[in-house]
């Protein structure tokens, strides 16, 4: 399997990249990681779920949004464990997410475009209204949030340096990864291919679609809010720009120049386009954003599986080989 | 009476102005299920258009000609070479017109700057009714939105192009067996849409501030139209402006701004979830 | 009307006249009206598909739906696990799948992504798909439309050999008369929305009303 | 008439039609027998450029019309009865109708009343929505359609299908008359031996992509081994 | 000479505010040209490297982080957008760095690595209070801005301000960016009886109210006191319009003064003759020509020694003398009330030195 050796050697190289990089550039990949796993749970959810959220930074804000109340201690001001952050910027964001796919799918519920655009308003209702939530910073947002702690038993070891944080959230990337591979290659992920080739199909044999829809979902919320959560750590702020439109729709073009059917290609999809980013808009100047603007028109035209993805499945091709007919 | 027409009046201008906007997106979405992102970029060419054709002292009809005949001819090139990949792929429309949009915004801004630039109106008059008096360019506006919103619904609804463009939408291949050219109608379908685009653009363009971002301030607005009136009948552009531009004016007057705008949204949200095939009905989405 | 358990029934009836209707409120996708469904005696009438689903109720469309992007064998394997969707096993390649593949003659193309079949072989795959639910009562909207008489007969003889060595209820709709016939089970006849007439194949062939209606007076019943 | 040699196409990597070719002689009935999946409709899709044609030709009147658009192959005289029907369903029958000569050209309108004639089912309901037609009604409106095109040729696939029998009679009988009456040549692709002995003059069998065999009307009703031989199993 | 002192920028050059980050430019690059031809800071030659932050917060942090740990930056100037600046203050401080941060905005900043170069409310927004009703314009006040922090602590202070002079506010208004039709809002103005529209929407949503004001002819009935306003928005509203319009700000382009003339000249030297000038000019060229006061006076080339020399700085600006208070480390200068009229932006009175009021209370 092809496949499993691309991704151990890209994991591979992650983790020997801080050996010839500096602080800059291991800060800087810590972000990309974040980003990366922010990207795999879109690619969860409209990659495999077909479900497409142009609002993903929903989760990814409300989950900052818990972090930093938490870590800040703005409700419990001695509960301020970092544990109990992450577990309640995961579990928050899962709970929208029920709350938000039962209004939006249950009964005749609505899919494709329509959901599309009505994810995006409610990113942007969602943005408005924490610009007016005074109580939570408004609009310029919450600042000096805490660093992750991951002390365990009363210890507290903070990550403040770029090195133990880059490894702390590497980890916590690979496992997730791993995690979602199995969960795609699983009879989960069987279900999830029917579920977006042929949705009404489905009940006939038993399987609520509902339910089905609601845990991947609110998986992908979950990772999102996750991804969220270690952004505000290391970024130390959070505001409504990370819960609204131009978020989620980075998102997006991460994902869709990745790949959004092969986790690994979206996951790539976000390091290769931030990492590319840097260097190619100080190359282009201004001409820059026109350039992005064009390759990604041409990759959707021309590559609708993913600049990433359509090279990485033609290296790891393994998959179902079509005989001719004899 | 009196104390009621004057917001009346504004909500109507405003929805007209919403419905002229959003009237090219619905021809685009609407009937051939493409999503474009870059319609309010297009609006933005078509304005820009107008004051280059101000800046060389041109009459301003001259100008809303040349909006309208220049970014047809953009939607035409924009349709040759990025849309026809991509019309039975609805969800990668919005992608790819989404990076058209950045790419135009950014052609902009290389060429005129970010700054604003002006669009005189061409009429500075206002019209007295008895206690209170209105602008007439506004009023202009109106009848031409009217004109422009009536003639399409003509050429789609009455006319044979529009039976051949609606069969095409329906079963393009079918339509194809019956000997319609559905590429060349696909196309001249994107060129209206788009051109009508440009000359939304030109006629707006002395109302508002031009420059690079204008687009997306219509475009929002102009999507929530056409998913809250349903993307079937042509005539839901109609009800679905009505519900967005009427409920943001009168909700601006009676409460605040921002509690309209909220307002609005969540209507928008509601309506498409409860009634995802519009107000006035007509086909579901997929 | 109603069923007994282990029966073969075959409806036929003028095009829409509510045969598919019929099979959309037993299977959940509609609601009715008035009136009340009962299946094993339970009260099945308005519950949401899945669920009718899981009490043994399979159903095969008009127009076949397969998923066109799985393989034959995952579109086997999906009908098996029964809508529970917690197993993390990925079990495509067990034994009894591979007999259905051999029941429905689809075992050289196994590993074929389903969209490639051809209509016929689609009807094939989704009867196999209902083979691998193991439902009780088996719905099937015309299972041989598209068919040659041969392949016809096949999923003729395949329909009864499931319903009398698997004990499956089967009721069946279709327009082609041979196939009826070779059925050999008892008919309902439908005509707007009603059951108009029962019986066997020869006695509803023979009758005046059914004729005018349906069969046409003019083709001679063929031997 | 039409003639097709080597003809190979498919789907994507997969070859459906292998060197497959055929004469349709001018004003005959020609009807294609194969079992499921052989490529019958395929044959019909790559007539029809629906499908791109991998190699081989397909000649028309002597004009060659693979690799052609698809409205072009209709406008050169080829009418197209889908698997399927596939009529518009939001449009009246009168403006279904309409539309195959504004496709073709609009002298063709001069064609309805023929058309309504043939089929006055047309005629009385042609302000009804044909998306509420039964579908032996849809068959009809859909073969007429095709009509409306002025074609040469016609091409009809499965138009029997979950049509109850007495419909499946008359539109059977219908063609053959049209036929009959018009010297139209007529290409069905059909199951139902009944019909095909009711209507065609030349049989051809489909196997794997190819043509495995043909022969006439007279020959298939006194020879029943050619039927068990290339329709069953 | 020594080793170059590199100063990141991290301005919007894309995103919405592009205007503004070319305005910053200007002045930075001014100010570097001016240091480097007067050989340098001790000798050291200044670079300034731009970074795009796409007007976006968590932008402009990473691009901080960029310029402070990869290319070793001094000192970061930028950003625009107050949020943006909240945003980077947690990584100044991480990484002890001095921020000079050079628009005016709402206040509040009371930080060591910060510093502030242009205007609060009591500075830019107070004075044009008693000066209109002075003027007679009138004291009913209608307040319409957007809907974010800035607009309501200029209201805030505006509102303590039209206590004292015993004027009365009507209505105080937000609305969302973006929103391209202000008819029924300009409607409640005219309809209120408010005599001065105190005017916070900036950028191109306050370019399309102002132009459809002057439609409904709400110009004539009210007096609008534009805050923020700049020469950036001159040419935008078409000609003849948008004037009668006051602002307070720290400099105006048009000034006769010698030293804004000089300015300003040696910025259109630099940047071409139909250059626009703003007060974000200025007060860019400002941050760096302090950068080099201060580390001159600290006398070693260090990021602590260059805060602790910038606190309590005296320094020349173009209009005049500027001082960096000691504590909250924004800056006094003088101020100016500034009124459109002839499609320019004109001196009305030039109100002297203005202490910012203390941010750390
Ligand atoms: N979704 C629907 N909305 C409205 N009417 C419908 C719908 N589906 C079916 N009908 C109507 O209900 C009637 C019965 O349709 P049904 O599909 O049950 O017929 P049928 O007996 O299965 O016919 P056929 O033999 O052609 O399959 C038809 O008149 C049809 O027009
Ligand atoms: N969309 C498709 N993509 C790939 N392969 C296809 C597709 N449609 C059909 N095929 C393949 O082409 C072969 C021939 O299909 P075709 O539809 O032409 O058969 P047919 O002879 O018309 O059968 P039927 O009688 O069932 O309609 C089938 O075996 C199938 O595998
Ligand atoms: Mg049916
Ligand atoms: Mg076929």
């Amino acid at each position: 399997m092809g496949n499993n050796l691309v991704t151990v050697a890209i994991f591979a190289a992650l983790a020997a990249l801080p050996l010839f990089a500096g602080d800059y550039w291991t800060g800087q990949f810590t972000y990309y990681l974040i980003y990366g796993l922010f990207a795999l749970s879109l690619s969860l959810v409209w990659g495999y779920g077909g479900i497409l959220c142009l609002g993903q930074a929903i989760f990814f804000g409300t989950g900052g949004y818990l972090m930093a109340i938490v870590t800040k201690g703005m409700i419990f001001p001695d509960l301020t464990n970092s544990y109990l952050g992450l577990l309640v910027a995961i579990t928050g964001p899962a709970l929208l997410a029920l709350a938000l796919g039962w209004f939006l799918f249950a009964g005749r519920g609505i899919g494709g475009a329509y959901l599309a655009i009505v994810t995006l308003a409610i990113a942007v209702v969602l943005e408005r209204l924490m610009s007016n939530w005074y109580a939570l910073g408004g609009y310029n947002g919450l600042l000096d949030i805490p660093p992750l702690d991951i002390g365990l038993f009363g210890y507290s070891y903070e990550l403040w340096d770029a090195l133990p944080t880059y490894y702390v959230i590497l980890a916590i990337v690979v496992t997730l990864f791993l995690a979602l591979n199995i969960l795609t290659r699983s009879s989960f992920g069987l279900v999830l291919t029917a579920l977006r080739n042929h949705p009404d199909r489905l009940a006939f044999f038993g399987f609520s679609v509902l339910q089905i829809k609601l845990v991947v979902f609110a998986a992908s919320a979950a990772l999102a809010g996750l991804s969220g959560a270690l952004f505000v750590t290391v970024d130390g702020f959070v505001s409504p720009t990370l819960i609204g439109f131009s978020l989620s729709t980075e998102v997006l073009i991460w994902v869709a120049i990745g790949g959004k059917e092969m986790l690994l290609a979206a996951f790539l999809g976000a390091l290769l386009t931030r990492f590319s980013e840097g260097w190619l808009s100080e190359l282009f100047g201004d001409f820059w954003t026109l350039i992005l603007g064009l390759a990604f028109m041409a990759s959707v035209v021309l590559l609708p599986r993913g600049l990433i993805a359509t090279p990485l499945q033609a290296l790891t091709r393994r998959r179902r080989p079509t005989p001719p007919p004899s | 009476m009196i104390e009621i027409l004057p917001p009346l009046l504004d909500a109507l201008s405003y929805i007209l102005v919403l419905i002229l906007v959003a009237l090219g997106l619905m021809i685009v979405f609407g009937m051939m299920g493409v999503i474009n992102m870059a319609h309010g970029e297009l609006f933005m060419v078509g304005a820009y258009v107008m004051v280059v054709c101000q800046s060389l002292g041109l009459p301003f009809l001259v100008g809303v000609l040349f909006s309208g005949i220049l970014v047809g001819l953009l939607g035409l090139l924009i349709e040759a070479a990025l849309i026809r990949h991509i019309y039975t792929r609805t969800l990668d429309t919005i992608l790819a017109t989404w990076g058209l949009s950045i790419a135009l915004k950014q052609g902009i801004v290389l060429i005129f700057g970010p700054e604003a630039q002006s669009v005189i109106s061409p009429l500075s008059d206002t019209v007295s009714l008895g206690e209170f008096s209105y602008p007439l360019y506004r009023l202009l506006l109106m009848g031409a939105s009217i004109a422009l919103i009536g003639l399409t619904f003509w050429l789609f609804l009455k006319t044979d192009f529009g039976l051949t463009a609606r069969a095409v939408i329906a079963r393009p291949d079918t339509a194809a067996t019956l000997g319609i050219n559905t590429r060349s109608l696909y196309r001249r379908s994107f060129v209206i849409g788009t051109t009508l685009a440009g000359i939304a653009g030109a006629l707006v363009a002395p109302l508002i501030s031009v420059d690079p971002q204008m687009g997306l301030g219509y475009l929002i607005p102009g999507f929530l139209s056409i998913l809250v009136g349903g993307a079937g009948p042509l005539a839901g552009v109609l009800a679905g402006g009505a519900a967005v531009g009427g409920t943001n004016s009168l909700l601006t007057v009676w409460i605040s701004p921002v509690a309209a705008q909220i307002a609005v949204f969540i209507m928008a949200i509601l309506v498409i979830r409860l009634r995802p095939e519009g107000l006035l009905g007509g086909r579901r989405g997929k | 009307m109603s069923l007994d358990a282990g029966s073969l029934t075959a409806i036929v009836g003028p095009n829409g006249c509510g045969k598919s209707t019929l099979f959309n409120l037993i299977t959940g996708a509609l609601t009715p009206d008035r009136g009340t469904i009962l299946f094993k005696g339970r009260d099945i009438t308005g519950l949401p598909p899945h669920k009718i689903a899981r009490l043994g109720i399979g159903r095969k469309f008009q127009v076949p739906a397969v998923f066109g992007e799985l393989s034959v064998r995952e579109n086997l394997a999906l009908p098996a696990m029964k809508g529970r969707i917690t197993s993390i096993r990925n079990d495509t390649n067990n034994a009894r799948t591979t007999a259905i593949l051999d029941q429905v003659l689809l075992t050289d193309k196994a590993d074929w992504k389903a969209e490639h079949l051809s209509h016929g072989e689609k009807q094939w795959l989704e009867i196999g798909m209902l083979l691998a639910q193991a439902p009780e009562l088996i719905l099937l909207d015309e299972p041989t439309a598209g068919m040659t008489a041969a392949e016809t007969a096949a999923t003729a003889a395949l329909i009864r050999q499931i319903n009398q060595t698997g004990g499956i209820t089967v009721l069946v709709i279709e327009h082609d008369i041979r196939f009826i016939e070779q059925l050999e089970c008892p008919l309902l006849v439908m005509a707007k929305g009603q059951i108009l007439k029962s019986g066997n194949f020869q006695s509803i062939r023979q009758d005046e009303q059914v004729q005018e209606l349906y069969f046409g007076r003019t083709e001679a019943p063929h031997a | 008439m039409l003639e097709i040699s080597n003809l190979n196409a498919g789907y994507g990597e997969v070859t459906v039609l292998r060197n497959f070719s055929c004469r349709i002689e001018t004003g005959q009935v020609t009807a294609l027998m194969g079992r499921n999946g052989m490529g019958k409709t395929t044959l019909m899709k790559s007539i029809m450029g629906l499908i791109p044609v991998k190699s081989g030709t397909i000649h028309l009147n002597g004009i060659q019309i693979n690799g052609k658009e698809t409205y072009k192959i209709s406008r050169a005289g080829i009418g197209y009865v889908p698997q399927g029907r596939e009529v518009f369903e939001q449009f009246t029958v009168a403006e279904n109708l309409r539309l195959a000569a504004l496709g073709s050209s609009l002298s063709n309108l001069d064609r309805l009343p023929q058309i309504h004639d043939w089929f006055p089912i047309l005629k009385e309901r042609h302000d009804q929505k044909a998306g509420t037609f039964s579908g032996g009604q849809q068959q009809v409106l859909a073969i007429a359609r095709a009509l409306m095109t002025g074609p040469e040729i016609l091409l009809l696939d499965e138009p029997t299908e979950g049509i109850q029998p007495n419909i499946v009679h008359e539109i059977s009988l219908q063609l053959a008359r049209i036929a009959r009456e018009t010297g139209l040549t007529i290409l069905v692709v059909e199951q139902n031996v009944d019909m095909v002995r009711t209507m065609a003059d030349h049989i051809l069998f489909m196997e794997n992509g190819q043509l495995a065999d043909q022969c006439s009307a007279e020959e298939l009703r006194s020879d029943e081994t050619l039927i068990h031989r290339y329709l069953s199993i | 000479s020594g080793t170059t002192i590199k100063v990141g920028a991290v301005q919007p050059f894309s995103g919405g505010l592009e205007l503004f980050g070319k305005q910053a430019k200007m002045g930075l690059d001014l100010a570097m040209a001016e240091i480097n031809a007067a050989g340098g800071i001790m000798g050291h030659p200044v670079e300034v490297l731009y970074e795009d932050n796409k007007t976006d917060p968590k932008t402009s942090v990473e691009r901080a982080r960029k310029v402070i740990q990869r290319d070793g930056a001094m000192a970061v100037s930028g950003p625009i957008t107050s949020a943006a600046k909240d945003a980077m203050a947690g990584t100044m401080r991480r990484l002890k760095t001095p921020l000079f941060y050079a628009t005016n905005y709402e206040g509040g900043i009371c930080d060591r690595y910060l510093f502030s170069f242009n205007t609060v409310p009591n500075q830019d927004t107070a004075p044009l209070i008693p000066y209109l009703k002075e003027i007679g314009a009138g004291s009913r006040y209608y307040m319409f801005g957007a809907d974010y922090v800035w607009p309501r602590n200029m209201f805030k202070a505006a509102n303590s301000m039209i206590d004292t002079i015993g004027g009365e506010t009507i209505a105080e208004e937000y609305t969302p960016f973006g929103v391209k039709d202000f008819s029924s809002v300009i409607r409640k103005i005219a309809d209120s009886g408010a005599e001065i529209l105190l005017f916070a929407l900036p950028g191109a949503d306050g370019i399309t109210f102002i132009k459809q004001a002057e439609e409904f002819g709400l110009m004539q009935k009210v007096t609008v006191a534009f805050l923020g306003f700049a020469e950036t928005y001159l040419g935008a509203f078409g000609p003849g319009k948008g004037e009668g319009m006051y602002a307070g700000l720290p400099l105006i382009a048009s000034s006769e003064e010698p030293g804004v003339q000089e300015f300003v000249s040696k910025i259109r030297k630099q940047e071409g003759d139909d250059a626009v000038v703003s007060f974000y000019v200025m007060t860019h060229y400002n941050s760096l020509m302090a950068m080099k006061a201060g580390m001159e006076k600290a006398g070693k080339v260090d990021r602590e020694a260059l805060i602790d020399g910038m606190a309590g700085l005296t320094f020349d600006i173009p209009t005049g003398k500027a001082r960096i208070t000691e504590q909250d480390h924004h800056i006094a200068m003088n101020m100016y009330i500034g009124k459109t009229a002839d499609g320019s932006l004109k001196v009305e009175k030039a109100l002297g030195m203005i202490e910012p009021a203390n941010q750390c209370g």
